[in-house]
């Protein structure tokens, strides 16, 4: 066997560089941090008469970790959902360096490096969670139905490849050892990992999570904020969707924050903790869940 | 719930006396002007045919029973092969009764030969009927077989009759093509299409004195035929428009609408009643005064009973002798079909056993003997005479005219065929 | 376990013995027990107990078993035939409504123009080129293919009910269509539809009272469609598919082209329709436009259903159970219709997963996999803790 | 391949003729005439888009829901003495007749429905089974139901029962309407003028629709969500007898064990063409799509184009609006 496989026979424990290396093997590249990669201008999202989304812009720079806040129905998730193409905008642009993604097929979108996780879990259920993440790594797989039924050497490659990819990836966010178990009988906390696992095999510059601490234990999300630092570690630009004040503030970098439909601020986790827009947004609607620790 | 009952009924109730009021406008509560078209004549313009009292029955019918005296192996056996079940059923119960009459009185007749008789279901269906015939061909002990019903069916089996030798006479397949393929077992025990096409012809216009005939088919390899021999013998300027309508279909307002715009005096119905029954009556009901004219699949009780007073309109073709008017012989047939009268086909169904079982009785018993019996056969049925040309084809054929007479459908003569 | 990953290009080895994990996985959590002796026996007995069934299966009408035949009703080798194309389709079938998730209503329609093309082709009623029938097999699926893009364009970005409605309109478009259109001949139909070469004694093989021959075919048909089938399946391809089926919306998102993919599922459907089609034409030699209802759609989707959708084991005994329940009883023609009625809603109520589950293997070289898990986590009983997890998922399906 | 399509196109082209002048010809009647059939298809579409509605999915039994009211409209006047002929009674006798017919079709079409909601889809309910096993059930009771007929009433239609001779009312363009086509118009109309306000107004109204937009939100909120979705297929069966009554009015024989299928195929398609879930879509619906397969038997020729082009005109308008015409759904009719 010629292949990069860890080949179980020799004995070899893998070590993690070896996991990182499979990862993220575009790490170097990916490193003009501070650039814009995503850029919002004047984003609209209209319902019938209703106005979810009013004139949003703002950017969101390579190599960081951008938090998106703001209270119920501040238009968070429509925001995402325009970026990734399931709304479509009524005015704006979302351009992702320099190409518009406005009108762009959600899979498309996908393969020009937006990758999401839902807010409430989507995993193929009936799929392994091997299966999952190869799904995702599909996306840059370029074997259609006559190379698979015939199975030409491109599918056979890329099958091992994804293989070795997905089980890498799995390990990346802990939960190899359930590889081979149905998504659907997996644990909530492998499920919220499986759907990181499955984004990134997608190979997205740009990594949306929706609210992937949701229903987490204090030690849950400290783990989970390791995993998004990692992840910028590795060259991502992560765009997070989080409730949890502690969270969002202990791990962006920059935060933009929705109220109504509006941006209302924007800055370091510092200035927008104390921003009196956003305190005054934040006092309406405090609870104990969601307010700030 | 209540609730919209509530809602509901009154509206209904509304509405009905909107229906109603029209109705009584125009004269005298629901419907006594029927306004059906002239069953004798007179009204339309068309001429009546007389009543025939007397039915032409051969006197020297060949019957089952033969001399009494026949001798034959205990496994002797004559099959039908064709619809039992499925939608097309009717069709094959009405044949197979009558073989089984047919039957019945042989071995009644017969103490020393008793033929057995078995049965094999198709459901109509020329994919299905492989296997069926098949299996009867491949069982030795059958020496005869009456069926199969359908042209289609006929189609997709007639070669594996030919291949085993098997003998075999269709009581109502009526496609012309089925005697053009060669086959040398295939007997045909009534006329084709070829046969009652210009007899049709000939009713609509020479002897009911029709001048503009509207020819409506249905989508049946029976109807698409029997409308091409029919629109072909018709004069050019005696046909006025024709039209098709689908199997199943139930309501024929457009059809309706054309032939009362073309002004015809005569419809021409191309198929089977099931189609033909309220295809009348609605015509009927739009106002239509002339005749209309069906073939031998339209000529059934169940047309009558269908369509109610506006078969008084009703004229058929058939190459048959009505067995229902044969008193002897319905009577006979109730008791095997567990009182049902005969239908459509039983007679040629018992007519074709009735000559298998007569080719037993001479010793026959052999599919090779059988089948020579048959071809060189010369003598009348109940129905018809029957002498077969070289193709399988029977020689002679009248088409005998029928017509609907106080609820039922009596025979009006011979069509003269020139 | 020496799993070559450099295989031949088929995989043959990999694939059926993947294919019979499948077979002998999915029956339950009774037949864990089954399951798991299978696993345990080496491979050669394994191969030998399959070869075995294969022999059997395969010389079926030959062996003609007493109780089980179809005679004096109705010829044996040609019920088994009629199993056997009941097989194929619901095979077909499988991939669109099983794996996919695309309820199609007019599966029949592909069914047809198979026939149709067998007929055009080779019959001796069309006024057309006449080609060697073997040749019409391959033309008949490139012809539904054509039709299954053709209808699946316009049609495929609809959501799961309307598809249906849609797919129901075109089986009967087509059916109607053969009747108006005066090249199909309508009832009146096409005879003489051609068959495959040979003869043996001065007579012909491929004839159409003699079904085994036929059957024969078909049966090695099945195999090779089965087998190129799970080639498929274990590829992005029924990976996009079973994701679609799972949550399109998240499969979309996840980069699946599903409007393409749901297309290869409609053409790869069809052709496996129109093959079948065609097949029949020329085993029945007579074509025309009597049996492409939507009855029959139905049956064909209940086969599906029945034999477990999405497993394509259970597509082909489904196929074949419908079959031939009906040729083995005759006595219940006429209540036919009336029993799988019943039968389906009894199946959706008790075992709305047929009679075998899907369970797909989706990936190939699962044994591998099944190391590499044991291996990276550091945990040696990671791989039992796998298979209890299944273990878990199948109870929860079984209540 | 593309020989095969010339060379089918050329060999016999005459198969499809557009005969506009007999279209514009038989314009009105055409018209008339489809909206008689609309109307009908509209009452039993409504039951597709109640139960659409409320629980998502298409009830394909509905057909044989519509079928069993229309044999219960057949024994009741059969047994009153209608028949093949028009009968020769007073107009209030035909009135009372009638409403009788039409009681005993409501009745036993809701019980039927209810039959088919208790036995085809609750216990799915209770298990959580996925769509395509609701889809599939209800395909079996279709099927089981279909025969049950079948084996009881034979393959053949039943004989026909008129009930009243159709009168001429007044001229439209030079074309007669009768009495049995405005009867059957008004009242489906009327009725379905009634579901709107019933949907509306009523309390059961407002339980149906909460359910309609959110089953969960519905039941916390205190609506019993069984006896919705039960008064849902009973309604839909009150209105599938409603016109079952109109359609033997209007096809005295078409009553037959498959006729219900054929019927609801068209009615779904109805239902669809409007925008599913959605009242007035089904009235809308079902009058177009009587109209357009009208025209198109007129332009085409003959009866046999009638589905066909019905067919396209459903694909080709869902591919413009993939909801239907109307679009929304029952829950967002406003109070």
């Amino acid at each position: 066997m010629s292949t990069a496989i860890p080949d179980p026979a020799d004995g070899r424990t893998v070590t993690e560089q070896e996991i990182a290396d499979i990862v993220a093997p575009d790490r170097e590249i990916a490193v003009s941090v501070g650039e814009p990669l995503v850029v919002l201008d004047e984003l609209t999202v209209t319902f019938g008469g209703l106005t979810a989304l009013d004139h949003v812009s703002f950017e969101i720079r390579r190599g960081e970790i951008l938090g998106l806040i703001g209270p119920n129905g501040a238009g968070k998730t429509t925001c995402f959902n325009a970026m990734t193409g399931v709304y479509k905008p009524s005015h704006g642009t979302v351009t992702m360096e320099g190409a518009s993604l406005v009108g762009k097929k959600k899979h498309a979108i996908t393969r020009a490096g937006v990758a999401r996780t839902f807010q409430n879990i989507r995993l193929f259920g009936d799929m392994t969670a091997l299966e999952n993440v190869v799904v995702g790594l599909d996306a840059r797989h370029r074997t259609s139905v006559p190379g698979a039924i015939f199975r030409t050497p491109r599918h056979v490659r890329e099958e091992r490849e994804s293989i070795e990819r997905g089980m890498a990836l799995l390990e990346f966010v802990g939960i190899a050892g359930e590889a081979t178990s149905p998504s659907r009988s997996l644990s909530y906390g492998s499920q919220r990992r499986l759907e990181i696992a499955r984004a990134l095999a997608t190979e997205p510059k740009l990594l949306c999570l929706d609210e992937p601490a949701a229903g987490f234990n204090p030690a849950e999300k400290e783990e989970l904020m390791t995993l998004i630092r990692q992840i910028r570690d590795d060259g991502y630009t992560v765009l997070l969707i989080e409730h949890d004040m502690k969270l969002v503030m202990g791990v962006t970098d920059r935060i933009v924050v929705l109220e109504f439909g509006r941006k209302i601020a924007e800055g370091a986790p510092k200035q927008i903790q104390e921003d009196p827009a956003v305190i005054a947004a934040y006092l309406g609607v405090e609870d104990d869940d969601d307010g700030v620790a | 719930m209540r609730a919209t009952k509530l809602i509901v009924i009154p509206a209904i109730a509304a509405v009905m006396t909107v229906a109603g009021c029209a109705n009584s406008s125009s004269g005298g509560g629901g419907g006594s002007a029927s306004g059906t078209g002239g069953s004798s004549g007179g009204s339309n313009g068309l001429k009546s045919l007389p009543e025939q009292t007397k039915i032409d029955v051969p006197a020297d019918a060949v019957k089952p029973a033969g001399d009494g005296k026949a001798v034959c192996a205990p496994t002797t056996t004559l099959a039908y092969v064709g619809a039992e079940t499925g939608a097309n059923a009717q069709l094959g119960i009405n044949i197979y009764n009558g073989v089984q009459l047919a039957i019945d009185e042989h071995n009644k007749a017969n103490p020393k030969c008793q033929v057995q008789f078995k049965k094999f279901d198709t459901e109509g269906d020329p994919s299905k009927a492989t296997g069926p015939v098949t299996q009867a061909v491949n069982d030795k002990t059958i020496v005869g077989v009456v069926g199969l019903p359908f042209s289609g069916e006929s189609k997709s089996t007639g070669k594996i009759f030919q291949q085993a030798g098997l003998p075999h006479i269709t009581p109502s397949a009526t496609n012309p093509s089925l005697t053009q393929n060669g086959w040398t077992t295939f007997f045909r025990g009534l006329g084709n299409d070829n046969v009652q096409g210009p007899a049709a012809a000939k009713l609509a216009t020479t002897m009911l004195g029709g001048k503009k005939v509207f020819v409506v088919q249905d989508d049946s390899d029976y109807g698409i035929g029997l409308a091409k021999t029919t629109q072909a013998a018709l004069p050019k300027a005696d046909l006025v428009g024709t039209d098709k309508v689908t199997t199943g279909q139930k309501d024929f307002s457009a059809t309706v609408q054309k032939v009362m715009n073309s002004k015809a005096d005569v419809v021409f119905y191309s198929g089977y009643y099931a189609e033909g029954a309220p295809f009348d009556q609605q015509l009927v009901q739009k106002g239509f005064k002339g005749d209309f004219i069906g073939p031998d699949g339209v000529k059934d009780p169940q047309f009558i009973k269908q369509a109610g007073d506006a078969s008084k309109n009703a004229y058929f073709t058939c190459p048959c002798i009505p067995g229902d008017l044969i008193p002897s012989f319905a009577d006979a047939y109730k008791k095997v079909s567990g009182g049902t009268a005969p239908g459509t086909y039983s007679v040629e169904g018992y007519d074709a056993a009735t000559i298998m079982l007569t080719g037993i009785d001479k010793g026959k018993t052999t599919r090779s003997a059988m089948e020579q019996f048959i071809r060189t056969y010369d003598a009348d049925g109940l129905s018809k005479k029957y002498k077969w040309t070289s193709t399988g084809e029977l020689e002679s054929l009248p088409v005998y005219a029928y017509k609907v007479s106080n609820g039922n459908i009596v025979s009006a003569g011979v069509i003269p065929s020139s | 376990m020496g799993i070559n990953p450099e295989g031949p290009p088929m995989g043959g080895a990999e694939a059926a013995q993947l294919d019979a994990d499948e077979l002998a996985e999915t029956k339950g959590s009774r037949l864990d027990k089954l399951r798991g002796r299978w696993r345990a026996l080496p491979r050669w007995q394994q191969w030998l107990v399959l070869s075995i069934v294969a022999l059997v299966v395969f010389f079926l009408p030959v062996i003609n078993p007493p109780i089980i035949t179809t005679e004096p009703g109705t010829d044996f080798p040609l019920a088994c035939f009629d199993m056997a194309r009941f097989a194929l389709v619901a095979l077909g079938l499988n991939v669109v409504v099983g794996q996919a998730g695309l309820l199609d209503l007019g599966y029949i329609g592909f069914f047809a123009v198979g026939s149709y093309v067998a007929a055009l082709w080779t019959s001796s009623d069309s006024t057309y080129v006449h080609i060697p029938f073997l040749w019409t097999l391959p033309l008949a699926m490139v012809v539904t293919v054509f039709f299954g893009v053709l209808l699946g364009i316009p049609t495929l970005r609809l959501r799961g009910d309307y598809l249906a409605i849609v797919t129901l309109g075109f089986g009967e478009i087509i059916r109607l269509l053969a009747s108006i259109v005066p090249a199909l001949r309508g009832n009146v139909g096409f005879q003489n539809v051609g068959a495959p070469p040979g003869t043996h004694d001065g007579k012909q093989i491929f004839d159409n009272s003699h079904g085994t021959p036929w059957y024969m075919m078909t049966v090695a048909i099945i195999i090779v469609v089965m087998l190129l089938l799970g080639n498929l399946e274990r590829s992005r391809v029924g990976r996009a598919w079973v994701a679609i089926r799972e949550d399109e919306d998240a499969a979309e998102t996840m980069g699946v082209p599903t409007f393409k993919f749901k297309l290869w599922a409609f053409g790869t459907g069809a052709a496996i329709g129109g093959l079948s089609g065609a097949i029949f034409a020329g085993q029945v030699g007579f074509v025309n436009n009597q049996k492409f209802d939507v009855a029959t759609s139905m049956l064909f989707l209940a086969a599906v259903v029945l034999g477990g959708s999405g497993n394509k084991f259970g597509a082909v005994i489904g196929g074949a159970i419908v079959s031939y329940i009906p040729n083995r009883f005759i006595e219940i023609a006429n209540y036919k219709y009336l029993i799988f009625g019943v039968v389906l809603i009894v199946l959706m109520i008790f075992r709305p997963q047929g009679l075998l589950p899907a369970r797909n293997h989706l990936l190939a070289a699962i044994g591998r996999i099944r190391q590499w898990t044991g291996t990276a986590s550091g945990q040696p009983e990671a791989a039992a803790a796998t298979d209890a997890g299944r273990i878990t998922l199948r109870k929860e399906e079984d209540q | 391949m593309h020989g095969l399509v010339t060379s089918l196109a050329t060999v016999d082209s005459s198969w499809i003729q557009f005969d506009w002048s007999n279209l514009f010809q038989n314009f009105w009647p055409a018209t008339f005439d489809g909206m008689t059939f609309g109307a009908i298809y509209a009452l039993v579409a409504l039951g597709y888009t109640l139960v659409y509605g409320v629980l998502n999915l298409i009830n394909f039994a509905h057909s044989e829901v519509f079928i069993s009211g229309a044999y219960a409209v057949v024994f009741t006047l059969s047994a009153l003495g209608f028949g093949p002929n028009p009968p020769h009674l007073s107009l209030i006798a035909i009135i009372g007749d009638l409403l009788l017919a039409c009681i005993a079709a409501m009745i036993v079409s809701a019980i039927v429905a209810l039959i088919v909601e208790r036995v085809a889809y609750k216990p799915l309910r209770d298990r959580g089974a996925p769509r395509l096993a609701y889809l599939i059930s209800a395909i079996g009771a279709s099927f089981a139901i279909q025969y049950i007929f079948f084996n009881w009433r034979s393959s053949n239609a039943e004989p026909a029962v008129i009930m009243f001779n159709p009168k001429p009312i007044f001229d439209v363009f030079g074309t007669i309407i009768d009495s049995q086509q405005l009867t059957i118009v008004i009242a489906a109309i009327v009725m379905m003028v009634a579901t709107d306000q019933f949907i509306r107004r009523t309390r059961l109204g407002r339980g149906i629709r909460a359910v309609a937009q959110d089953p969960d939100t519905a039941t916390l909120m205190g609506v019993n969500k069984e006896r919705i979705i039960m008064s849902t297929f009973v309604i839909g069966g009150i209105l599938a007898g409603a016109g079952a009554l109109f359609y033997v009015m209007k096809v005295p024989s078409g009553v037959i064990y498959n006729g219900g299928f054929i019927l609801g195929i068209k009615a779904f398609t109805a239902a669809v063409l409007g925008g599913i879930g959605n009242i007035r879509g089904a009235l809308l619906g079902g009058l177009l799509l009587g109209m357009i397969g009208n025209y198109g038997q007129y332009l085409l020729g003959d009866a046999q184009w009638t589905d066909v082009v019905s067919f396209i005109v459903l694909v080709l308008v869902l591919m413009v609006r993939p909801e239907g015409i109307l679009g929304s759904n029952l829950a967002k009719v406003r109070a």
